[in-house]
């Protein structure tokens, strides 16, 4: 096994790691600009390397697409764990990201970030994987997003517009404001 | 030498000290400190549009340097206890600040190796969260939520930012300001032209009296009036100085 | 190395692998029903697997928090393909405040301030916007927080725990010795 191979099959796993969905043999071959013979050795070696490894993963070949998953003895253990994370209660601290996100929609996360104080990327994130939250790109950034609650929210909530919250138009206020409150603060 | 108020507006005493010591390239010890208190206190009184409780710490280093000088000017000077310890606290402060010092310039200092880190750019990556799930549409909704809990979250977080504001806003401290004090020493000598520090400092509380010698110091820097301590706890004499002759 | 710690180390890889994001050692034992002696038996497993396999992947941890990371050879590699842009510059006063967090984590601002002889407050909550450290209560006083890296900083400093840091032992000794001293300064 030469060295080539071997630091070839790292990055191949690397890139799969990273993408999580199949890429196919030629957008590998490109990306790392590989010949075939190169390719082939390098993934007969990573999926070797995974075999024997007491690692959980395995290389999962489909036509010419390939694809970085867990070994298939782990599927019952994985099903079960997303099913608890998804069913459970909010943290207080995405309970209050999804209050800031459901009372001053569309809002940006770093306008959420600057009212909470901490970054709020990876609640988020959460909210928007289960669903309770949709984002958008903000029409005056296209780099960034704007959050706000999903339909689904509001009628699990019971309400059918966002005016229904209670002391909606209070905290709307509060939570726009704080802004030109905060930029003073800034310049101190 | 010019210095930025606006881009030093978040380092403290400490980095400006440890900047004139390196300017000099002189050890962390008293006669090292003693040595750069005239700069330091220029360095104070040119501070303006500083947040007050930040110009009172400065204050407060300054204070302790002149200790530290004075007390080298006149070995004989007895420092009580806790002057000793004022002194001594700025000297361990100031030698464990340096090694996390950005300014410091070593190699083996902390700031160094957490820039040398960031600056190589070997970043490791991780993946999204729950990445193979992201593109299906899903609702899992967390049991029992009701539009109230969302009210509470909000009020709870509004009400720790509010603790917050007026707090910040009752800050005030008082703090006679250098340049009034240095404008209104020079009209004292202007009507008497000798004065006594005791006399100058008689019921004024221990700031006012540390921005007063500050002061003096400052004009006597310049050369603008003369200072004289026949001994150690004796009586510090102030006069004005002649006009004609030069100042710097 | 026992059958049982090899089985719960592939367990804990393949929840990591796909989660994603860091999932703590409470939520990883109660969910694979691990007592603390097989938990910490099959991590430690686990890290030495990955290190000494010819693979792309390491185990990055603060605390008790646990990632499954990419190694810090593939950053350019992964760099240009994700086109992710480059570590923004820190300022002096940022680097400086994070060097303290990094080798006294977990610290309090009191300890902060100290430390730099200068209110902290302000370049604190810009570092937890910029997601580079994170805080939590502090156990033993309920109104102050502690201080500490997040997993992204980490990751971008390329190390998978503090100790990695050059000197870690020195600089952290320094800075908590002068602990006691300090806290009768302290009034955060």
């Amino acid at each position: 096994m030469s060295q080539a191979s071997k630091d070839n099959a790292g990055k191949i796993q690397s890139l799969l790691f990273i993408y999580g969905e199949p890429i196919s043999k030629n957008r590998l071959k490109k990306l790392l600009e590989l010949s075939d013979e190169d390719f082939d050795a390098a993934v007969e070696l990573l999926k070797t390397n995974l075999q024997e490894s007491s690692l959980a993963l395995s290389l999962t070949h489909i036509e010419d697409k390939f694809q970085l998953t867990t070994k298939p003895e782990y599927a019952t253990l994985l099903q079960s764990v997303l099913k608890a994370e998804m069913n459970d209660a909010l943290s207080p601290a995405a309970l209050e990201t999804l209050a800031i996100v459901c009372y001053s929609a569309p809002v940006s996360r770093a306008h959420i970030d600057y009212i909470r104080g901490v970054n709020s990327s990876f609640i988020l994130k959460n909210l928007l994987i289960r669903g309770l939250i949709e984002r958008r790109t903000d029409p005056a950034n296209k780099n960034s997003f704007l959050y706000k609650p999903s339909f689904d929210l509001l009628k699990y909530l019971g309400i059918t517009e966002l005016k229904e919250l209670p002391e909606y138009e209070k905290f709307f206020a509060l939570a726009k404001n704080l802004n030109e409150q905060g930029a003073d603060e800034e310049n101190e | 030498m010019q210095y930025q108020v606006k881009t030093e507006q978040f380092s403290g005493p400490l980095d400006k000290l440890l900047s004139l010591i390196q300017e000099k390239k002189i050890d962390i010890n008293r006669l090292g400190l003693a040595s750069v208190t005239q700069d330091f206190i220029s360095y104070v009184e040119s501070l303006e549009n500083v947040q007050p409780i930040l110009l009172a710490d400065f204050v407060q280093t300054a204070s302790r340097l002149l200790l530290i000088k004075s007390k080298s000017l006149l070995p004989t000077l007895e420092l009580s206890t806790e002057e000793e310890a004022d002194i001594a606290d700025l000297e361990a402060r100031l030698m464990l600040y340096q090694h996390f010092s950005v300014k410091q310039g070593k190699s083996d200092n902390a700031a160094a190796h957490v820039d040398k880190l960031w600056q190589r750019k070997e970043k490791s990556y991780s993946r999204q969260m729950l990445q193979q799930l992201f593109a299906e549409n899903l609702f899992y909704p967390p049991k029992n939520l009701k539009p109230e809990h969302l009210q509470t979250s909000l009020r709870t977080l509004f009400a720790s930012l509010k603790d917050l504001l007026p707090q910040k806003a009752e800050i005030k401290i008082k703090l006679t300001s250098l340049q009034d004090k240095m404008a209104e020493l020079k009209q004292t000598l202007e009507r008497v032209a000798t004065q006594d520090f005791s006399r100058l400092s008689e019921g004024k509380d221990r700031q006012e009296v540390v921005v007063l010698f500050l002061a003096i110091l400052h004009l006597f820097a310049n050369k603008l009036l003369e200072v004289k301590q026949d001994q150690g706890f004796g009586s510090i004499t102030i006069s004005k100085k002649n006009e004609h002759e030069p100042s710097q």
